[in-house]
């Protein structure tokens, strides 16, 4: 196997990256679609920086936490796609601006 | 410590009776209902009568009730435990028999109103919740009927709640106990903290246990300071406990508009039981008092101040229960200064004779507003002395206790406070004096407006339909009345008799004693002077309310032109009297009313704290804006700020 | 049988997902059109985990399903066993609540309890979590029932409103939990509580990533148990939500969430000067909770919103103990536990009472204050039982509430937190002010002329429920010593572990 | 090399099972084509037409679920692979997990999920 010809903490900084940017978008974009897509890269940022640490200690556990945190994310992907769609439903808008309607 | 059990009894009767008569009272005969309020709180005076003799009997050791194993707090334990010393049985008696016949009164007294069962169910649970203070072992037992008189005042002063005003009062009671309730619980945790329990009596062990009080904690979480420096901020915090609940200065104000419930109710709970709770908790913790003397001047200076300053009020009030509330200050006053100076047991003394005459007072009053049909205003009063003779008696007797006339019960209490207090300063027995030569006069001014003279009220048939008290009224006023002449034989001077006074040696083992040092020259001097100022007192509210009204003479003076030669000298002492001392206190009274109490007091403490914490709130909501973003934001911002000041 | 020996262990678990998967069979196949008896099969479900929770509370502590040579995800231990017992209690006094609620709501659907036994699940999978990963897929479960739950009325605005939002926030946290704990996975090599434990009192490179993520893993707790500055979803998801469901949350999600806090400090962050870096930040995030959750619910005039913002203070007390126990104080533990039961019986008491009288139509001006004048007279059971919980609630003797507080607070103490303990105090003495002011809605306001009460409520389920929650902060109050007694033995089997 | 028979014996066989079935299925089945079936497949998409359309939300169901199953089956690889090792719990632990997933399968189909009117 030949030596990682990246070093580790170029991913690390990718990661946090990816984090950032998600973070961003969830405060910025108004489609909650997007919002949530957004969410998830911050999840997949994570899944980055558990694969570089892996590699970092030579552990395989940190690939396993990826799997099931993908799991989780598609089990939560579901719910949400379901819960905008009832909002969409309710409301036929899926801005979250407009989502005000309890407040103080 | 002896078992006994049925101590349980006491405070369980009343909140029985207070639990049937919530849950079915609605639906039960008005008769019915008399009998379960009546006959719960008589049983709980017959346990108290029966746990006093047993404790007599047995050389005066304390009785204990545990209950169940209730506590265990990090090493130590707190047992749900009643505990019946000397201390206990002199309050409990009060408590159960005063209160016996309060509900008796009241029997009278609300007979026509359609919540009768409410009130009832009210007064028990008061009954109960004050027998848990007064039993209870430990800071948490006592802090249960603590919570539970303030919630029972609180439902009951706000009883005829359809009257805004009237629920305001009962508001205005809740805030200022609830900063009471806050040094309580300082001072619990304090103790807590120093000591490691909250029974009293392994309390007192390891306050005897304490070496040298100046010495530095080494250990614990107190280390730094020594153990006089936080005994006395325990006491300090337990003091604001007190100064909510006995209405001292500055948190007294709930206690004169708390008048707006039914008159039993500000006889039992706003002049015999629950406002000498504080005094009775710092009685209970006296021991530690005892070993923070910076504390006891704080106590003695506010009590000194608050006996002057509400006697000063009480001269410029007209509501005949407004008098009474201010009366009830002062004398707490009283109270609070005799802990001040350490003399535990004058201030118990004091306690019980108040609770004897007061009530009386209170439920003279109440009989009077009821014969008058509602009518508070001593203004539109005057009289009455012809018109409802028993309530006339019993009511000067205890007038006369009040001022301090011998050889009535509140001469020999109010004197023993007042010896101590200028044994230990002479400017806090001044301060005493004072208090007891206006509350010779305000009475008498009180007295003579009420019953002397022609009735004043406006309607002019009112004389020929008076409301007069029945027996059920009448009765509990003259036992009461007896009770205020005899009480005074419960601590004779020892100059009298030569020997301690019956309650110096009952409440020593608890109390500890401690005598007077002055002479018996000194003392027999000191009492003339004593009765000297109460009679000053009533002399002066003679000479100008003698005949029912406020005299006009010095006005008719003015009014007929310049001196008149002969009558010159007379009427100088008159309108010197006039525009001295009566306009001064006057003002004194009214700039205190009008603007100390109100804009001070409910301004600022009141207003300004509760202003503060909505205003607050108010601000806060401004981040809740609904907008899911806003939220987000936020959450990244506390984040950021977070682990920054965590890496950095 | 290695398999079913691990299976026995956590027969609460079992029985619960097998409860919940023929639920959703018997759901599917409709068999039965009468929809309560998917609440009384769901009670029988919780009751036979409780009974197999209160049994495991004796049983020596087992690590479970450890692949070779790897630590145990799971571990079975009186702790995890009594947490469970309380969130089980929890979950059945909310299912009582609910089938009133979903017949007036119409929301009907089987689906409804078995994600509530699914979310129970979670929470125990957090209570008996051997490792941070196992943690975060427990708090996952949970969640995501939640959100569903949160968003069942589909056609409600206010709710689908609510489960929206607590799903994006929800994700978004879970963005910064998982963050950090990929943080603390790459700064000590390990998830595993004791081995953190051990990694963190040896000199580890790059601290400041350790910090980061014990920071981060924090911040996403602190979202679940909705403490200040992480709380401004709560109060409109908890107004939006089923009130039941609101009520299941308020205790369960934070009991959950806490329970695995303590086992966190307890035993992945004892004795080490690096995790010792995060108390003051827990510190000021208790003093904020206790204060602006306080200063909030003052201000409130919908009673449901009010009850939210109290939860929200409620886990600022809760804190004090967390901060107490990271600090050493080994009864924190206990009080922790102990308080989180007073907590759970308190405020789902007061849901229940809000199920009881919210009007099928009335939407939120049925939850303001003045919706409830007079109705002590009305309906004097109820008036008692709700005095009991604002009481318990203001944290006043003789009930659950008290002692709660009493024990942080002395934990607290002993551990030389005064400071806190003092804004714990204030806290609780502003907080009379608001409880106390429903009940003088109850008793001291005009009774307008009677009517027959606002719902149909002859639900045996409804009064069962309400009867248990009241039981349940009595028998704390007057019987403490049992249950701190057994918090305590709980506790022990944590270091045993 | 040994190794590598096997594998190819391995691609032998999946090579057959699929001209098996494509027999089968040209033999077998039933032939109706029109001009919708002539057209090329792309999973149900018209393959022309404007660039932004709305998409049925009968197609985010069925993905949803198919996310869902699909990761769950992740689990499976890195089980087979160190299968021998883990033993019997391993294999009842994933017995379990395969046992419930197939329970929410038939839960999905019987809610009609599956159905795509």
């Amino acid at each position: 196997m030949a030596e990682p010809t990246v070093p580790i903490v170029w991913y690390l900084i990718l990661s946090v990256a990816l984090f950032s940017i998600g973070g961003l978008g969830v405060l910025v974009r108004r489609n909650a679609i997007v919002v949530f897509m957004c969410v998830e890269l911050m999840l997949n940022a994570a899944n980055l920086a558990f694969i570089s640490f892996a590699r970092l200690h030579g552990d395989m556990s940190g690939h396993i936490y990826v799997f099931l945190v993908m799991a989780v994310a598609a089990a939560e992907v579901s719910v949400g796609l379901a819960i905008i769609i009832a909002v969409f439903r309710t409301r036929s808008t899926i801005n979250v601006d407009e989502l005000t309607d309890m407040s103080g | 410590m002896i078992k006994f059990s049925s101590l349980a009894y006491i405070p369980l009767l009343p909140l029985i009776g207070a639990f049937v008569l919530g849950l079915w009272g609605k639906k039960m005969e008005r008769s019915s209902a008399t009998i379960v309020a009546l006959s719960t709180v008589l049983g709980s005076f017959a346990i108290t009568v029966i746990a006093t003799y047993t404790m007599v009997k047995n050389n005066g050791t304390p009785l204990q009730a545990v209950l169940w194993e209730w506590i265990y707090v990090g090493r130590y334990r707190v047992d749900l435990a009643l505990g019946f010393d000397q201390l206990t049985a002199a309050l409990m008696l009060v408590v159960t028999g005063v209160g016996f016949l309060i509900h008796v009164y009241s029997t009278g007294y609300m007979e026509e109103d359609p919540s009768y069962w409410r009130f009832f169910c009210y007064l028990n649970l008061f009954v109960a919740a004050m027998s848990m203070l007064v039993l209870g072992q430990s800071l948490p037992v006592l802090f249960i009927g603590w919570e539970g008189v303030g919630l029972a005042s609180y439902l009951l002063i706000g009883f005829w709640y359809s009257d805004t005003e009237k629920a305001d009062a009962g508001r205005k009671a809740f805030i200022t106990n609830r900063i009471g309730d806050f040094g309580f619980l300082i001072g619990t945790f304090i103790v807590l903290g120093l000591f490691g329990t909250m029974d009293f009596t392994q309390l007192r062990q390891a306050v005897a246990a304490v070496g040298p009080t100046d010495a530095m904690l080494t250990t614990g979480i107190f280390a730094g300071f020594s153990v006089k420096a936080v005994v006395t901020a325990a006491c300090i915090a337990f003091f604001i406990g007190v100064t909510g609940k006995s209405a001292q200065i500055p948190l007294y104000v709930w206690l004169p508009d708390a008048m707006a419930g039914p008159t039993p109710v500000s006889a039992l709970i706003h002049a015999a039981t629950m406002v000498t709770a504080g005094v009775y908790l710092m009685c209970r913790l006296g021991f530690l008092f005892t070993i923070a003397p910076d504390a006891l001047v704080v106590v003695a200076v506010v009590g000194g101040l608050t006996a002057v300053f509400a006697a000063t009020i009480g001269v410029a009030q007209n509501d005949i229960k407004k008098v009474l509330a201010y009366s009830t200050v002062s004398q707490l006053g009283y109270m609070v200064l005799a802990v001040g100076v350490g003399a535990y047991t004058a201030a118990f003394f004091h306690l019980i004779t108040h609770a004897f005459f007061k009530a009386c007072l209170f439920l003279g009053s109440g009989a009077i507003i009821h014969a008058l049909h509602g009518e508070q205003d001593i203004r539109r009063m005057g009289g009455l002395r012809k018109h409802i003779p028993i309530t006339h008696a019993t009511f000067l007797v205890s007038t006369l206790a009040l001022a301090g006339i011998v050889p009535l019960s509140g001469f020999f209490s109010k004197d023993l406070v007042l010896a101590f207090a200028s044994e230990r300063s002479a400017s806090l027995g001044i301060l005493g004096s004072v208090g007891a030569f206006l509350t010779a006069f305000y009475m008498s001014r009180l007295y003579f407006m009420t019953f002397f003279g022609e009735l004043r009220h406006p309607d002019p048939h009112m004389k020929d339909h008076l409301h007069k008290p029945g027996l059920s009224m009448e009765i509990p006023l003259i036992i009461l009345a007896a009770l205020a002449v005899v009480g005074g034989a419960l601590n004779l001077p020892h100059v009298f008799t030569h020997t301690d006074g019956f309650l110096d040696r009952f409440l020593g083992p608890v109390l500890g004693t401690k005598v007077l040092s002055m002479t018996a020259t000194a003392e027999y001097f000191f009492m003339a002077k004593s009765v000297g100022i109460a009679v000053a007192g009533i002399v002066l509210g003679y000479v100008l309310y003698g005949r029912g009204v406020p005299t006009k003479a010095a006005e008719s003076f003015v009014e007929s032109g310049p001196v008149h030669g002969v009558l010159y000298n007379k009427w100088f002492v008159d309108e010197l009297y006039q525009n001295t001392i009566i306009r001064f206190t006057r003002f004194l009274g009214s700039l205190a009313a009008m603007v100390i109490d109100p804009w001070i007091i409910d301004g600022i403490l009141v207003k300004l704290s509760s202003g503060l914490v909505s205003g607050s709130g108010r601000l806060l909501r401004k981040p809740q804006t609904g907008n899911v973003q806003s939220y987000a934001a936020v959450f990244v911002l506390a984040v950021a700020i977070i682990t920054g000041w965590a890496v950095w | 049988m290695q398999y079913l020996n691990a299976l026995t262990a956590i027969l609460p678990v079992v029985v619960l997902l097998g409860t919940a998967v023929i639920l959703l069979m018997l759901e599917v196949f409709s068999l039965g059109k009468d929809r309560i008896w998917a609440a009384n099969f769901s009670l029988v479900g919780l009751a036979v985990a409780f009974y197999f929770a209160m049994k495991g509370l004796g049983a020596e502590p087992q690590a479970l399903f450890a692949g070779p040579g790897k630590s145990a995800p799971i571990i079975a231990d009186a702790f995890g066993n009594l947490a469970a017992a309380v969130m089980l209690a929890g979950a059945f006094v909310a299912v009582l609540l609910s089938p009133e609620y979903i017949k007036n709501a119409r929301c009907s659907s089987g689906e409804y309890y078995a994600l509530i036994l699914f979310s129970v699940v979670g929470m125990i999978v957090m209570a008996m979590a051997g490792d941070l990963i196992t943690f975060f897929l427990g708090l996952e479960v949970m969640s995501i029932g939640v959100y569903v739950l949160t968003g069942i009325r589909r056609n409600d605005l206010r709710a689908s409103e609510a489960a929206l939002k607590y799903l994006l926030m929800g994700a978004f946290a879970t963005g910064f939990l998982l963050m950090g704990i990929a943080f603390i996975y790459g700064a000590t090599g390990t998830v595993a509580l004791p081995e953190l434990a051990r990694q963190m009192v040896a000199p580890v490179g790059g601290a400041p990533i350790l910090v980061t993520g014990l920071v981060l893993l924090l911040v996403g707790v602190a979202f679940k148990v909705a403490a200040v500055p992480f709380h401004l979803w709560a109060p409109d998801v908890y107004e939006g939500a089923p009130t039941p469901i609101t009520g299941f949350m308020a205790v369960g999600v934070k009991a959950a969430a806490f329970v695995a806090l303590v086992r966190i400090v307890a035993v992945g962050f004892a004795n080490s000067e690096e995790s010792a870096v995060v108390i003051p930040f827990i510190s000021v995030i208790a003093y904020l909770t206790i204060i602006v959750g306080n200063l909030l619910a003052i201000v409130q005039r919908n009673v449901k919103r009010m009850l939210a913002y109290s939860s929200v203070s409620h886990a600022g007390y809760a804190l004090i103990g967390v901060v107490a126990l990271a600090r050493g104080e080994e009864s924190a533990g206990a009080a922790v536990l102990f308080y989180l039961t007073a907590y759970t019986f308190m405020t789902l008491g007061a849901f229940g009472v809000l199920v009881f009288l919210e009007r099928k139509e009335g939407g939120a001006e049925s939850e303001r204050f003045g919706a409830f004048a007079g109705m002590g007279y009305r309906h004097p059971a109820l008036g008692v039982a709700m005095s009991v919980f604002m009481v318990a609630l203001a944290g006043m003797p003789p009930t659950g509430g008290f002692f709660g507080k009493l024990y942080i607070f002395s934990s607290a103490i002993n551990a030389g937190e005064m400071g806190l303990v003092f804004a714990g105090i204030l806290g609780s003495i502003i907080s009379v002010y608001y409880y106390l002011r429903v009940i003088v809605s109850f008793y001291m306001v005009d009774v307008p002329d009677a009517g027959p009460l606002p719902t149909a409520t002859r639900s045996r389920h409804l009064t069962a429920g309400l009867i248990i929650a009241t039981a349940g902060v009595l028998t704390l109050g007057i019987f403490p010593n049992q249950w701190i007694e057994l918090g305590k033995l709980a506790f022990k089997s944590l270091q045993l572990g | 090399m040994a190794n590598y028979g096997t594998i190819f014996v391995l691609f032998l066989i999946a090579a057959m099972i699929a001209l098996i079935l494509w027999t089968l299925a040209s033999v077998l089945g039933p032939k109706a084509p029109n001009p919708r079936k002539e057209r090329p497949f792309e999973c149900g998409n018209p393959p022309l037409g404007p660039v932004v359309r709305r998409v049925s939300v009968k197609f985010y169901i069925v993905a949803l679920l198919f996310i869902v199953f699909d990761i769950e089956t992740v689990f499976l690889y890195p089980w087979a692979v160190i299968f021998s090792e883990l033993g019997w719990l391993g294999f009842w632990t994933m017995v379990t997990f395969v046992a419930i997933l197939g329970l929410g399968l038939v839960y999905v189909w019987k809610k009609g999920a599956l159905d795509w009117a």
